[in-house]
């Protein structure tokens, strides 16, 4: 392979992207270097098994993938705004929509809400870490490496361009050659396999670890919500795997599963894909539900109203969640029974959610809204979902979606459910769990003028789609007729005004990094209902000194009120923590150049990759570190600094 | 599977015996019986069923004590082997009309009729000359 | 994190790392099954796409596939008496019984890999056709997951000389005995609906 | 900011009566709700009647929203103390309540949707005052990146354009010879997926003489904005006369022709006095590899399509000479 193959070449845009990768990793680098922070980085992050670190590893790189997906969806929105400016050429579209799909499902609002549970879920349930920390270490290098060999992409090798469902036999290797799609594959498998851990990693968590006396229905819903999705993710992600799977032997090795040749069968890619695709979807919505939940209850100073049926509306959208997934491809023409049995189920999902959504105006009621940012995205995040949510049960019609398919209508439908659900959830949990995480509030003036950029643009973005979209235009075309020129322009405008929102909210951090009165208290917005607000801000690495016993919901407003903490001094014994280590690091690094070989089709390089990963894997089997214990003093000393005794 | 102390293990004993029968009656079945088809299939299905609930509880305890019952490895296993069945089952509900979209019927006499069609073009064709 | 342990019931659950991991294991089981079932699913609706290879009537031999699944049947069998053996606190019978069940579990492999060559020389390779690729990717899934079964078990008999019966080694064992048995399900599935049903229609 | 505030949530509120507007006052605009034949027909009647519901559910939850929103805020002048109850955590009649109307709403969408979805594996039916005709068949196929219609009864083809009598049903045989496409026609009705090695039947009709865009609407590579066709829908007796025109003017369509036509790229209209169903039937599972076998190395290149250049169809009104039942949309 020449050079000239390796690095894409020829495009202004892709020639300015490897420059600014390039200046930001030398900066980085020489910063590094010049603060002496090497150290620094590689024993407190790189290493560590902390689940709180994690959490804001994750967190951090979901926001600059929200970047990465949202300078995609400008240069789209440019594109169909101005479409005889050859701004972007068909191809470069097909990449363009490819990638940010994919970024933004899988490398950002998934790896945003793991993020936030990895951080907020141990704390709830008064555990003292996850289950697994070292597996949890594992997972999300697994993440970050599996993104950074999709992103490269980018700048070497070419980008995938067979859409975010990769459908067959386009994505296949006759009509897709070269090493696009394959980063597609192997970056989605090294990550799925980082999350399929993670989500086993929660059951664990939640149904082993909670704080004596804590029963199920007494655990926070945000907890709950997590555990129904990891119990998703462990049942959906395999079929993901096997999928990806199936088509890169296809792809390198020559198999047949979904090819034109040898009796191959592409339309079973779709069948796989959407069999995990549709779980997928409610693996991003029920957390932010339970982000929402917890901000509501918070925030309107009022416990959840109908705690139990929120829990079951959960559980049933979860169990209906693999049973809709032929509504992805009503128009495959399985016929008339089989797109009537799909329609219904995929309606009955709409009764589930109408009862989170009507005891969420239930907690309202009654209440004392105070009305915070935090807040203001949870209370957007109504009436903007179920303008998503009634036209995805349009969709859902299935001879309706005949006419709906492939069109704007659904762009429009799966941002209304993915934005107003999924994105303002992970910036209502940021903005309330950010004092918790950080050690001070984001400034929130600023906020509100984030808040209202975005929400706003998100309407004039997206409102007009659904016209549009009845007007017959298709997704995914890079250029478009005049009747539908104005509607897109709106719809641009809006997208640039949600640009704006999301540069105000990286503006609002770095200015409360720098201005931001610092928390004294662990109970920042003296709402706190859930035991997270019991600790002291920073947590201190061990989480709780003693942990309280629990007996109702909503634990720490009991707490309160008793008057308990969870320092009782007397009671205080020695603590069983993990050590720090660097294998997942290095592990998950031999996957990458594993999986880069595998783009590639350099054999060698795949299997040297592999057969090193191995070798990491007799390491951790031989590796009896049964981690340290925290002595009562330090623990003592800790905590009456961080609680000003 | 109370217990662990016991010299001879009875129940792996049994279990072995169980495995190693049904085995050969499915390979009977399938093989030497003059079953109809759909039986056989039906039948060493159920056989495997079977089978795997001896692995399940007799060597692997499932409900073991020790596991708390084995509440969720029960849990877990009996959701998996749903998924299994919506999956395998789901999979040849919507994907095996492939074939029969129209193959079998008309799809295959429009064919026919095409060539009828063209045949018969041949031939005004060459009489035209 | 507690490290309390306990002084009764079986050495892999005595502590509190033990338990998790063996309720982890069962659930990391659970996606396996999904993972399986969806290989299995993959291969019904591939099932009769053989384009110009053989069909898997003419290339299946039942004595191969009876003595496989007799000698996978039976390492399951020798690999609950080695767990059986371990809780009553034997080494040597955990040792000796695991070092059978590898042993069985390398014949397994070896027949499979005989027979894999074989159809490969009668036409039958993962290139083929798409019911050859499924077929060959059930049966070389579940192949791997035996060869990795066999590195883990050495590696566990090394650690078993080293430190003997502890609560982390016992985990160990419990748990790659539940991954044998497992594996052992997963083979009745694909004899019964793989090959048995493969030579009958 | 507390204005803005209160002001979107105002306009929040506003958001289901803009729906109302558009659906009203732009109605014979969109597309999908401007039908020209009874399949659309049909489908802008469920679309509208699930419109109703939809309407309700959002005016019903946008209003208690704001009710909420403006009656329970902290710092609202004139909050009363009865106004907070901190313990009020749940009502089991009202969640009975707030369960059974959507299900009952769910049901009411469900039984028009299996209706129609049954009809509409079916010709459409007859009107009272027409007779019964044999539908029309035509087999769709496509190919990187175009459309071949063949009229196995008329034994003509065309690419990229389609002529249809009105007031008869059209049977459409879908087939792809590669990338899995589907056949939209907005105006007529719903689409329907191509796929290589297999036959979807399709119905559609048109009862309005016009000029109709269909397209290909599932993505599938570089050249599909372009992948675009033109419906003439004329009288029968036009169509007959195209039908025979083209018989006896057209060219025939030999296979070399046809293989040419198939390699991936863009290409202009045509017409022949024969079709390729003579020696291939992608539909069919022998016909499922033609195209790959044939074409395999070109699937590769890229044609570095960018908007201004034309794909004979899309952007531009193209050489009417082909058609002179032309006329305006
Ligand atoms: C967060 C993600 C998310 C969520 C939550 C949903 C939720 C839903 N989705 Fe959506 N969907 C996507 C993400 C999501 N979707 C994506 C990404 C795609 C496209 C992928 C692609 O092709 O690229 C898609 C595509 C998609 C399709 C395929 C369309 C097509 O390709 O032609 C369909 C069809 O049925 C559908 C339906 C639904 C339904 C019925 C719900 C329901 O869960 C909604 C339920 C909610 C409500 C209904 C509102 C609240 C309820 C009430 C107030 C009660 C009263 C209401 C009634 C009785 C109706 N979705
Ligand atoms: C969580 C998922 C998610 C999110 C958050 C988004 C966010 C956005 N999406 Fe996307 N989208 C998808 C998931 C998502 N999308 C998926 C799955 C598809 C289907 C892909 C496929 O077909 O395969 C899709 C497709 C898609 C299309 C259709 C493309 C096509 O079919 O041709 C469009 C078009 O408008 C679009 C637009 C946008 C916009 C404007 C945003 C905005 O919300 C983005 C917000 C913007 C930012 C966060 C910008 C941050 C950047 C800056 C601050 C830089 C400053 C620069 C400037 C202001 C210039 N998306
Ligand atoms: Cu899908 Cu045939
Ligand atoms: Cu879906």
């Amino acid at each position: 392979m020449q050079l000239d193959e390796f690095f894409v070449t020829g495009e202004p845009l892709i020639y300015a992207g490897m420059v600014s990768i390039a200046l930001v990793t030398i900066s980085i680098l020489f910063f590094l270097t010049y603060y002496k922070k090497w150290g620094w980085l590689w024993r407190e992050w790189l290493t560590t098994v902390d689940h709180k670190k994690i959490g804001i590893m994750y967190i951090l790189s979901a926001l600059a993938m929200l970047f990465r997906g949202g300078v995609d969806a400008m240069m789209m929105r440019t594109q169909l705004a101005f479409p005889n400016m050859n701004f972007l050429n068909a191809q470069h579209y097909d990449e363009i929509f490819t990638t940010h799909g994919t970024v933004m499902i899988i490398f950002m609002a998934m790896p945003f809400l793991i993020g936030l549970m990895n951080f907020v879920v141990p704390l709830q349930i008064g555990a003292r870490d996850v289950a697994f920390p070292y597996l949890n270490a594992l997972s999300f290098w697994s993440f970050l490496f599996g993104a950074m060999l999709f992103n490269i992409s980018f700048v070497i090798g070419g980008s995938p361009d067979a859409g975010w469902t990769s459908y067959t036999p386009l994505a296949g290797a006759a009509m897709s050659p070269g090493p696009g799609q394959n980063f597609y594959l192997l970056g989605l498998q090294l990550s799925g396999i980082g999350t399929l851990a993670t989500g086993i990693n929660f059951m664990v968590t939640i149904l082993k670890m909670r704080a004596p006396k804590m029963r199920m229905f007494q655990m926070p819903i945000f907890t709950w919500s997590t555990l129904i999705t990891s119990f998703i993710i462990v049942f959906a992600f395999p079929i993901l795997t096997v999928a990806l799977a199936l088509m890169t032997l296809d792809r390198v090795f020559g198999a047949q599963f979904f090819t034109l040749t040898g009796e191959g069968m592409p339309m079973m890619w779709a069948n796989l894909f959407w069999m995990w695709g549709h779980p997928e979807v409610y693996i991003v919505i029920l957390p932010a539900f339970g982000i929402f939940s917890e901000v509501i209850s918070a925030f309107a100073r009022k416990q959840l109203f109908g705690y139990k049926a929120m829990v079951w509306a959960i559980i049933l959208i979860a169990g209906l969640s693999f049973l809709v997934w032929v509504h992805h491809f009503f128009t495959m023409g399985a016929g008339a029974f089989v797109n009537s049995v799909f329609s219904i189920s995929t309606m009955l999902i709409a009764v589930p959610t109408g009862v989170k959504i009507f005891n969420w105006l239930g907690t309202l009621y009654k209440s004392k809204i105070n009305n915070t940012v935090a807040m203001m995205w949870a209370l957007a995040f109504i009436p903007s979902f179920v303008i998503g949510g009634v036209t995805g049960v349009m969709l859902g019609m299935a001879s309706a979606d005949y006419q709906f398919h492939n069109t704007y209508f659904l762009v429009a439908h799966f941002h209304y459910v993915l934005i107003a659900g999924t994105v303002f959830a992970c910036f209502s949990g940021l903005v309330f769990w950010y004092p918790k995480m950080f050690g001070h509030k984001l400034n929130e003036r600023l906020g509100r003028w984030s808040f209202w950029f975005f929400v706003i643009g998100f309407h004039v973005c997206f409102f007009p789609q659904y016209f549009v979209g009845l007007d017959g235009m298709p997704r995914r075309v890079f250029t478009i007729i005049p009747e539908w020129m104005p509607l897109n322009v709106i719809s641009t405008v809006g997208a640039f005004g949600m640009g704006a929102g999301f540069a105000i909210f990286v503006f609002t951090i770095l200015y409360s990094y720098r201005y931001s009165e610092r928390e004294k208290t662990g109970d920042s917005w003296d709402n706190g209902r859930t035991l997270e607000w019991a600790t002291p801000t920073p947590v201190p690495f061990y989480n709780f000194a003693t942990l309280p016993h629990i007996d109702s919901q909503d634990a720490y407003v009991k707490l309160k009120q008793e008057g308990k903490t969870t320092f009782e001094e007397d009671k205080v014994e020695p603590i069983h923590m993990p050590s720090n280590t660097g294998q997942p690091f290095i592990m998950m690094a031999f996957m990458f150049i594993a999986g880069f070989g595998l783009v590639f089709e350099w054999m060698w390089m795949a299997i040297g990759g592999l057969l090193a990963v191995f070798v990491m894997m007799v390491i951790r089997s031989f590796d009896y570190d049964e981690g340290f214990h925290v002595e009562v003093d330090e623990i003592k000393r800790t905590e009456r600094s961080a609680r000003r005794l | 599977m109370t217990d662990h102390k016991k010299r001879i293990p009875t129940q792996h004993i049994i279990g072995f015996f169980l495995s190693i029968t049904l085995t050969l009656v499915a390979a009977w079945a399938a093989l030497q019986s003059d079953l109809s088809v759909r039986w056989i299939i039906i039948g060493i299905m159920a056989l495997a069923i079977i089978q795997a609930g001896i692995q399940l509880f007799m060597f692997m305890h499932v409900v073991e004590p020790e596991s708390q019952g084995g509440h969720i490895p029960w849990n877990m296993m009996f959701h998996g082997g749903v998924l299994a069945t919506i999956l395998v089952a789901g999979s040849l509900f919507t994907m095996s009309f492939g074939f029969s979209h129209d193959h079998d019927g008309d799809g295959h006499n429009q064919q026919e009729q095409q060539e009828e069609h063209s045949e018969m073009e041949d031939s005004t064709e060459h009489s035209g000359h | 994190m507690s490290s309390h342990e306990l002084k009764t019931g079986p050495l892999e659950y005595r502590t509190e790392e033990g338990r998790l991991t063996i309720l982890g294991f069962w659930i990391f089981l659970g996606a396996e099954i999904v993972l399986f079932a969806t290989l299995f699913a993959t291969y019904a609706v591939l099932f009769g796409r053989t384009a110009d290879a053989p069909s898997p009537g003419e290339l299946f031999e039942a004595k191969t596939l009876m003595i496989m699944t007799f000698m996978l049947l039976t390492s399951s069998f020798t690999c609950g008496i080695a767990i059986h053996e371990m809780r009553r606190g034997s080494v040597k019978g955990l040792r000796n019984w695991m070092i059978v069940t590898l042993l069985l579990g390398l014949g397994f492999l070896g027949f499979e890999i005989y027979e894999f060559i074989h159809y490969a020389h009668e036409g039958a390779t993962l290139q083929s056709s798409a019911y050859w690729s499924s077929f060959f990717t059930l049966a070389g899934t579940h192949g791997l997951h035996v060869t990795l079964g066999i590195g883990w078990v050495t590696l566990l008999l090394i650690q078993l000389t080293q430190r003997g019966l502890t609560p982390k080694t016992s985990r160990k064992f419990f748990v790659i005995g539940l991954y044998w048995h497992f594996l052992d399900v997963v083979w009745i599935f694909i004899f019964t609906s793989v090959y048995l049903i493969g030579m009958v229609v | 900011m507390k204005n803005i505030n209160r002001l979107f949530k105002k306009g929040l509120a506003l958001l289901p009566l803009s729906l109302v507007l558009l659906l009203t006052g732009c109605n014979s605009d969109l597309a999908i709700l401007d039908p020209k034949g009874p399949v659309a027909q049909t489908q802008k009647d469920l679309i509208l009647y699930s419109v109703y519901f939809m309407l309700f559910i959002v005016v019903v939850v946008f209003a208690a929203f704001t009710y909420m929103v403006v009656k329970y805020r902290e710092n609202r002048p004139g909050r009363k103390e009865t106004d907070y109850d901190p313990d009020l955590h749940g009502n089991n009649k009202i969640e009975v309540i707030w369960t059974v109307i959507p299900f009952i709403i769910v049901i009411a969408l469900s039984i028009p949707t299996v209706d129609t979805l049954f009809q509409l594996e079916k010709p459409p039916e007859v009107e009272a005052n027409e007779e019964e005709q044999e539908p029309l068949v035509i087999h769709a196929t496509t190919a990187d990146w175009k459309w071949f219609f063949s009229y196995p009864e008329e034994n003509i083809e065309t690419v990229n354009y389609l002529h249809i009598p009105t007031d008869r049903p059209i049977e459409f045989k879908l087939s792809s010879a590669d990338a899995m496409t589907a056949l939209w026609i907005p105006r007529l009705g719903g689409q329907k997926y191509n796929m290589a090695g297999m036959m979807n039947t399709h119905y559609l009709e048109a009862d309005e003489e016009g000029v109709y865009k269909g397209r290909n609407s599932n993505f599938n590579g570089e050249g599909f904005t372009k992948q675009t066709f033109e419906v003439y829908a004329e009288s029968p007796e036009a169509y007959d006369q195209w039908v025979s025109d083209t018989q006896n003017q057209a060219p025939e369509l030999t296979q070399d022709r046809y293989d040419e036509l198939l390699a991936p790229g863009l290409t202009e209209e045509h017409e022949f006095s024969s079709t390729h169903l003579a020696w291939v039937n992608h539909g069919n599972p022998e016909g499922m590899d033609y195209a790959i076998n044939r074409h395999f190395q070109k699937y590769g290149e890229l044609m570095h399509l960018e908007s201004h250049q034309d794909a004979e169809d899309f952007m531009d009104e193209e050489n009417n000479d082909d058609h002179e039942s032309d006329r305006d949309h």
